[in-house]
């Protein structure tokens, strides 16, 4: 019930930034250097042609206008019509959105399963040489752009020692699963590149905590300290990790969606963008942002199920 | 004589290895981007079907892409395309958000909230997003690609900077000065910006790394820096399609990438404990 | 139920044998199933809305005509009209429909259907109007048999009656659901469209109507769509698609060594160039556009681009019937090509941007080699990647200056690519060159009123001269497509219009 | 004194890697009888709390270099434990009790199982009878309705109530010996006074021996039997705490004695002595407490003050012993 209503309250208190994501995805081809109308039909567009399309999305109307009716249309679940599939956007977006899931949700728990045994190691043993060698490693693994790296493994795992596909994605569960274990293995080893230092710096102050002298100090054996203790307080800050870096979890699916040939919300982002389908562009900034921010929320709910003292408070 | 650098400071260098390796890999950068075309015996453009796809060796040592064009020459002269893009790329809006952030922690009230909100809903967005987009409806080209990065990374720098002037302003010595009845400018440029600017510093040394992947990558999607200019992300992305018989096309611009991304970590962290020394 | 159970459990178990294996598995799992790897996903399953190559391939799977072309790309054969007659003065044709043609939802194909959709293909709203506006009426005779009546006599009629724009719809259907129906389209074609999962796949299953005994004879296929050429080959190789079609020229060979596949060139009609939008300046001047093409190395791009599969293009015409072989291409001759820019008053050259299709290396190298070759003469190109499916609407808007394209016929005729690539005005304005020739539109409508024979071909000749000459274009080249299908497959086919035939498809 | 529980000699902890080596704990010796509070006094920095970290082996973030010494706890020698037999020695027969109640429970387990815990895992008892025993447990602390704050976490709990709960943690197994570090330095003083008369009540009824560890002489004079007081890692004095105020022989003590404002009441902190407490980096040679002593002479520069007995159960590290007395 506590929990209830704590995921009310914070949704709430999204609201105002829910509206500033359709503030700026609304006003970001607004802004852009000429009108949209020109833009989408280029410069030899009749004028009666540029009006007709300028009457069609309503660009004579006021500024404030225009944003009320994007507002109310996406209220009614509607993004406009795509100029290149001359379909409604949404459904087109929602058949995409599944594949994006899908692969923040596979990489973000490789990415914990990385994370939170390689920090726990690193910070119970740090200054030893495994600490050492993952430091180095994540530098490396935080430098290697993942479309090069997705590139490198393709020609390693589906070609030279053919285990993964090459690419695409499959028609049901463990295909699916298949197909994104490369993609999602690149995305996840940027994660933890980011992560692994931040959680392994809380993990190292949650073991300097006094509770984990008390824990030592009450006979408990050090592996029980470990799972019982620090882990159990150290999931609260691996969550705000995550959090932190879900935009970046998030947008990592843009260039790699593209490289494995995942049909989700990032490569018909860059499809739609060399297209010049503007409307669709927009709904998929917004659906981006509104991703970021749910999985942000759910981040909030999960932190407050493991930290008695969040949502009571 | 006073000397320049004080012998604390020598010694705090002395034992800093991430900033002196990270310099030494920067020095090396740094003279490819300026004197590397003098060193490759190759022009990055030439176009010589007759020595396509050669495997790295002699007389080219990493060997030659599709259309008989020398690798190591075009690695060498996408570093200063590479390196100048991204440093305005992370200049810029270091610059905008460390204003930004200073004036916004600075006045606080409804300036700090208006500003915060943004920064806020910008913060939904995510990196790639919103710069893929961007550049996609201004177009390529190297302007639109600074005013992308610009409009997006400076919420970063805006954070940080005005979480540092929050803590400062409770410092004795900004309250000091206002006592004195300096001028906002005068207090904002000379007493508080010095106290607050090390955290962003810092942080633009990770994020020339978070850059050089964003950069790159919008070359791959063709997007960046368009040919025959040699980009590495446009080098991966023609070399991808010769990955089986010409896999070197793309693997030395992607570890020249990662040159980079060790360099600027090396150097952001020596510069943390550098700057920042730890008790 | 029951069957839709065990599809799902081989599904399952093949993704388990996956996960431990390879994708390999699959394949012998659902042998019956063909998949096709492509580059470009349809955007429209709308015969008389569409106009790019992923469309209309989709789209022949699907629907018939009363024609189609002989697989040898040199004569018309029956379609879906068992037979024709062609009245002497040619202002009448006849067609009867084969008594077994049905739809896929087992409705039988009738003279209804046939004049329904034929007046759709000709109307308002028709993308390809001009192709069937010439039939001025129709005369149902009974169910199966249909006259249409010309004005005057109308060469490439019967051609243009064998493209996908004159696909026979099920009348009764698309006029209850309008444009719902190509969300689940009925046709009397080889291929019922199953499923489609837009950028992804179609699933295709085969028409158990359908009138060609014994065919298709493979249960199904599912056709992928795999943008990166490269990813493409890979998964041919992985055994994870059956065939592919669009093998970039480099991996051709490299494909040919593999035990595994069978790599096949096939003669296309098509040509590859590069659209000059002649409105701009300075592609109004003739003697620039003619200076371009004298500065590309077309030689060098056959040999080291096509790398040999192909020939130099001498003008904007696919290599197919009448095609004119007396014409020279323009040789390469930069002291010529700088001349011709100082005449115009260029000596220097000038700066311009060159549309390139993402994704396609060939294009991609193509572009990155006449960028090297222009500058030689002062012109500076600045290449600018576009979707391939954009490309055609931003050049037929005209917001460009180059691009870098090219066009394949869908008919056997040069009719319809003379219209589209070099007459303005007709439906792409020379191919959204905006270059205009007074002498070559009325060859062009002296060539459709004059039978097949001498006097046509000498007209179709003069055009390519023209078209040459006036050089709207920088003429690049007449390639061959390479596709390849695994050992086990056979009867896999690429058309000399482009399109690939599945009906003769057998998996082993 | 009764016979001796515990009983440590010439302990020596050092952190740090010559030559930035750091002896914090310098040569101490005491030793703590059955049902015995011995209390340990001294400034902050003055090695009482790594002491009695020593004596159970627990050092929070920070692990000294080296240890020796011996530690004869209940006729075993603690220093020849393995660090697996260490673990069981901890909780069952040595508990601890830390300075800050307010961060020593772990934040996001319920109290219950806190206690229950170490009650499963030291008395093999199950889930149910756990709980019955921390019901005691609790209820021995002077926690009221014990049952329902089972189920509670921490933050719900105040100051006090949480040094109870660490209370009743710690004496869960009944130990023979506990160590409470400052345990009332974070409380205020009301609540002070009720931990403090809580631990000498426990005390009474277990017969357990206690290392107290303060820097405030009152809570000693309320509290200790014996105190030990110490100065830059060494004791300089020790004596019974009647004793000790009644005549304290070191200067240091009669400094510290000095500072508090009325003379065996407890009232506050002890208030600073003149100088700071020197770096144990780099030690004054001889007496570490001559730079600040104002009885010093040459010889305190020099040499280093053995422990002497200046009464039974008082022995004083002052040269000038005797003539400052």
């Amino acid at each position: 019930m506590k929990l209830v209503f704590f995921t009310l309250s914070r949704l709430a208190q999204l609201l105002p930034v829910l509206l500033g994501i359709t503030f700026v995805a609304f006003f970001l081809l607004r802004v852009m250097p000429g009108d949209p109308a020109t833009l989408m039909l280029g410069s030899r567009g009749t004028p009666e042609d540029i009006a007709a399309l300028t009457r069609q999305l309503g660009l004579d109307r006021p500024l404030s206008a225009q944003y009320l009716s994007f507002l109310s249309d996406i209220a009614r679940g509607s993004f406009g019509r795509s100029i290149a599939y001359k379909a409604q956007i949404g459904p087109l977006i929602g058949e995409r959105l599944w594949p994006t899931l899908a692969l923040v949700g596979f990489s973000t728990v490789l990415a914990v399963a990385m994370t939170v045994p390689l920090a726990m190691l690193t910070a119970v043993r740090r200054g030893g040489v495994l600490d050492h060698l993952v430091k180095i490693f994540f530098v490396v693994a935080m430098s290697m752009p993942g479309f090069w790296l997705g590139v490198l493994l393709i020609l390693l795992f589906a070609i030279v020692i053919p285990i993964f596909p090459v690419s695409g994605y499959g028609d049901d569960f463990l295909t699916r699963l298949h197909h994104l274990v490369l993609p999602a293995t690149i995305i996840a080893l940027g994660t933890a590149a980011l992560t692994i230092r931040s959680l392994r710096s809380s993990i190292v102050a949650v073991l300097g905590a006094d509770y984990i002298d008390t824990a030592r100090a009450k006979g408990m054996p050090e592996r029980i300290v470990l799972w019982h203790h620090v882990f159990r307080n150290s999931l609260t800050s691996t969550i705000s990790v995550l959090a932190v870096h879900t935009s970046w979890v998030v947008g990592g699916t843009v260039v790699i969606e593209t490289v494995f040939g995942i049909p989700g919300l990032g490569s018909l982002l860059v499809s739609s963008i060399s297209a010049r389908d503007y409307p669709m562009v927009q709904g998929l900034t917004l659906t981006f942002a509104v991703l970021v921010v749910s999985i942000n929320l759910l981040a909030d709910v999960a932190y407050a199920l493991v930290d008695p003292r969040v949502s009571l408070s | 004589m006073r000397p320049l650098v004080s012998d604390a400071t020598r010694l705090r260098f002395a034992r800093n290895g991430n900033l002196q390796f990270g310099l030494a890999m920067l020095s090396l950068l740094v003279l490819a981007s300026v004197a590397g075309s003098a060193l490759v015996p190759f022009d990055p453009l030439d176009i010589d079907f007759g020595q396509a796809l050669q495997p790295p060796g002699w007389p080219h040592l990493f060997g030659t892409d599709d259309l008989g064009r020398d690798v190591l020459a075009r690695v060498v002269a996408s570093a200063s395309v590479d390196m100048k893009v991204v440093s305005i790329c992370v200049l810029l809006p270091f610059l905008i958000g460390s204003t930004i952030g200073l004036v916004s922690g600075y006045f606080g009230g409804w300036i700090d909230l208006i500003i915060m909100r943004f920064v806020d809903v910008l913060w939904a967005f995510p990196f790639y997003v919103l710069v893929i987009s961007i550049v996609g409806a201004l177009g390529p080209g190297t302007g639109n690609i600074y005013l992308a990065f610009s409009m997006v990374v400076w919420i970063s720098f805006a954070r940080i900077v005005r979480g540092e002037v929050l803590l400062a302003r409770r410092l004795e010595y900004t309250q000091a000065v206002s006592v004195l009845g300096y001028s906002h400018a005068r207090i904002m440029l000379r007493h508080v910006l010095p106290n607050v600017i090390t955290p962003a510093i810092v942080f633009m040394m990770a994020d020339v790394v978070l850059t050089i992947l964003g950069v790159t990558s919008l070359g791959f999607l063709g997007l960046g820096i368009q040919p025959p200019t040699p980009e590495w992300g446009v080098m991966i992305a023609e070399g991808r399609n010769f990955i089986q018989d010409g896999w070197w096309i793309s693997l030395f611009p992607g570890l020249a990438i990662v040159f980079v991304g060790i360099t600027f970590s090396l150097i952001g962290d020596g510069l943390d404990d550098f700057l920042r020394p730890k008790p | 139920m029951a069957k839709h159970e065990s599809v799902s459990a081989i599904i399952a178990k093949c993704g388990l044998a996956g996960l431990l294996m390879s994708g390999s598995v699959c394949a012998t799992a659902s042998a019956a199933t063909l998949r096709l790897g492509v580059a470009g996903d349809a955007l429209t399953v709308d015969p008389i809305a569409s106009s790019d190559n992923p469309s209309i391939w989709t789209e022949l799977l699907i629907y018939d005509q009363l024609v189609r072309p002989s697989k040898d790309g040199t004569t018309l054969v029956p379609g879906i009209a068992e037979s024709w007659t062609v009245a002497p003065d040619g202002k009448e044709f006849r067609f009867k429909l084969r008594a077994d043609a049905k739809f896929s939802d087992g409705q039988p194909v009738t003279a209804a259907d046939v004049s329904f959709s034929l007046k759709r293909a000709a109307g308002e709203k028709s993308e390809w109007g001009r192709f069937f506006r010439p039939i001025t009426s129709y005369e149902i005779i009974d169910d199966h048999t249909i006259a249409m009546k010309l004005d005057k006599p109308f060469t490439p009629m019967l051609n243009n009656l064998a493209m996908f724009s004159a696909s026979i719809l099920p009348s009764k259907l698309v006029e209850a659901q309008g444009a719902a129906f190509f969300e689940h389209p009925i046709g009397s074609g080889p291929f019922v469209l199953k499923n489609w999962s837009r950028g992804q796949s179609q699933d295709f299953v085969k028409n158990a109507f359908y009138w060609e005994k014994g065919k298709p004879s493979i249960d199904g296929a599912r056709i992928e769509i795999v943008p990166e050429d490269n990813s493409r080959v890979l998964k041919l190789k992985a055994g994870e698609l059956d065939a592919i079609v669009g093998i970039p020229f480099n991996q051709a060979d490299t494909l040919k060594s593999d035990p595994n596949i069978n790599v096949t060139v096939a003669t296309v009609f098509r040509v590859d160039m590069v659209q000059l939008n002649t409105t701009k300046k300075p592609f109004n001047d003739s003697r620039v556009r003619q200076a371009l093409n004298y500065a590309v190395d077309k030689n060098a791009l056959v040999k080291g681009v096509l790398r040999g599969n192909g020939t130099v293009a001498n003008s904007a015409m696919p290599v197919m019937a009448y095609h004119n072989t007396d014409l020279k291409p323009y040789p390469l001759d930069l002291v010529k090509a700088k001349a011709l820019l100082a005449e115009a008053g260029l000596p220097n050259g000038f700066k311009t941007t060159m549309l390139v299709a993402a994704g396609d290396v060939t294009q991609r190298q193509a572009a990155t080699v006449i960028q090297a070759d222009l500058k030689k003469i002062g012109v500076e190109v600045e290449l600018q990647t576009i979707e391939g499916s954009s490309q055609f609407g931003t050049t037929k808007s005209g917001n460009y200056e180059m691009s870098l394209s090219y066009a394949t016929s869908d008919t056997i005729d040069p009719d319809q690519s003379v219209g589209f690539l070099v007459v303005n005005p007709e439906r792409a304005n020379a191919y959204h060159t905006q270059w205009k020739n007074e002498r070559l539109n009325e060859l062009y409508a002296q060539e459709r009123t004059t039978p097949d024979g001498e006097l046509r071909s000498k007209m179709f000749k003069e055009i390519e001269v023209l078209a040459h000459d006036g050089a709207p274009f920088i003429f690049l080249y007449n390639p061959s497509s390479p596709y390849a299908s695994r050992k086990n497959i056979t009867g896999f086919k690429v058309m000399p219009t482009s399109n690939y035939d599945l009906t003769d498809v057998v998996i082993k | 004194m009764s016979q001796p529980i515990i009983k440590v000699d010439d302990l020596r902890v050092t952190f740090g890697h010559a030559p930035e080596s750091v002896t914090v704990v310098d040569g101490v010796s005491f030793e703590i009888g059955e049902g015995e509070v011995f209390g340990l006094v001294g400034e902050s920095g003055s090695g009482k709390s790594v002491t009695c970290r020593s004596l159970i082996q627990l050092f929070g973030g920070a692990r000294p270099s080296s240890v020796t010494g011996r530690i004869l706890f209940d006729g075993q020698d603690l220093a020849q434990l393995s660090p697996t037999d260490f673990v069981r020695i901890r909780g069952t027969r040595i508990a601890m009790i830390f300075q800050d109640p307010m961060t020593a429970l772990n934040p996001t387990m319920r109290i219950g199982d806190q206690i229950q815990e170490t009650l499963c895992r030291h008395d093999g008892l199950t889930t149910r009878q756990a709980r019955l025993r921390a019901i005691d447990l609790l209820k021995a602390v002077g926690v009221t309705a014990p049952e329902r704050r089972l189920d509670s976490y921490p933050h719900e709990f105040s100051g006090g109530m949480r040094q109870r709960v660490l209370i009743a943690i710690a004496l869960a197994c009944r130990p023979k010996l506990l160590i409470a570090d400052e345990p009332t330095t974070a409380l205020d003083v009301t609540v002070q006074d009720q931990i403090l008369k809580l631990i000498l009540r426990l005390r009474d009824e277990t017969g357990m021996a206690v290392l107290f560890v303060t820097h405030d002489l009152g809570v000693v004079a309320q509290t200790c039997d014996r105190v030990g007081v110490m100065y830059a890692g060494r004791i300089m004095e020790m004596a019974d705490t009647t004793q000790l105020f009644a005549n304290p022989s070191h200067p240091y003590t009669r400094a510290l004695l000095r500072a508090l404002p009325a003379h065996g009441k407890r009232t506050g902190r002890l208030e600073p002595i003149g100088g700071a407490p020197p770096s144990l980096a780099d030690p004054p040679k001889g007496c570490r407490f001559h730079p600040r002593c104002r009885d010093a002479v040459f010889d305190c520069t020099t040499v280093r003050p053995p422990l002497v007995t200046v009464a039974a159960g008082h022995t004083g590290a002052c040269l000038r012993m005797e003539a400052v007395s």
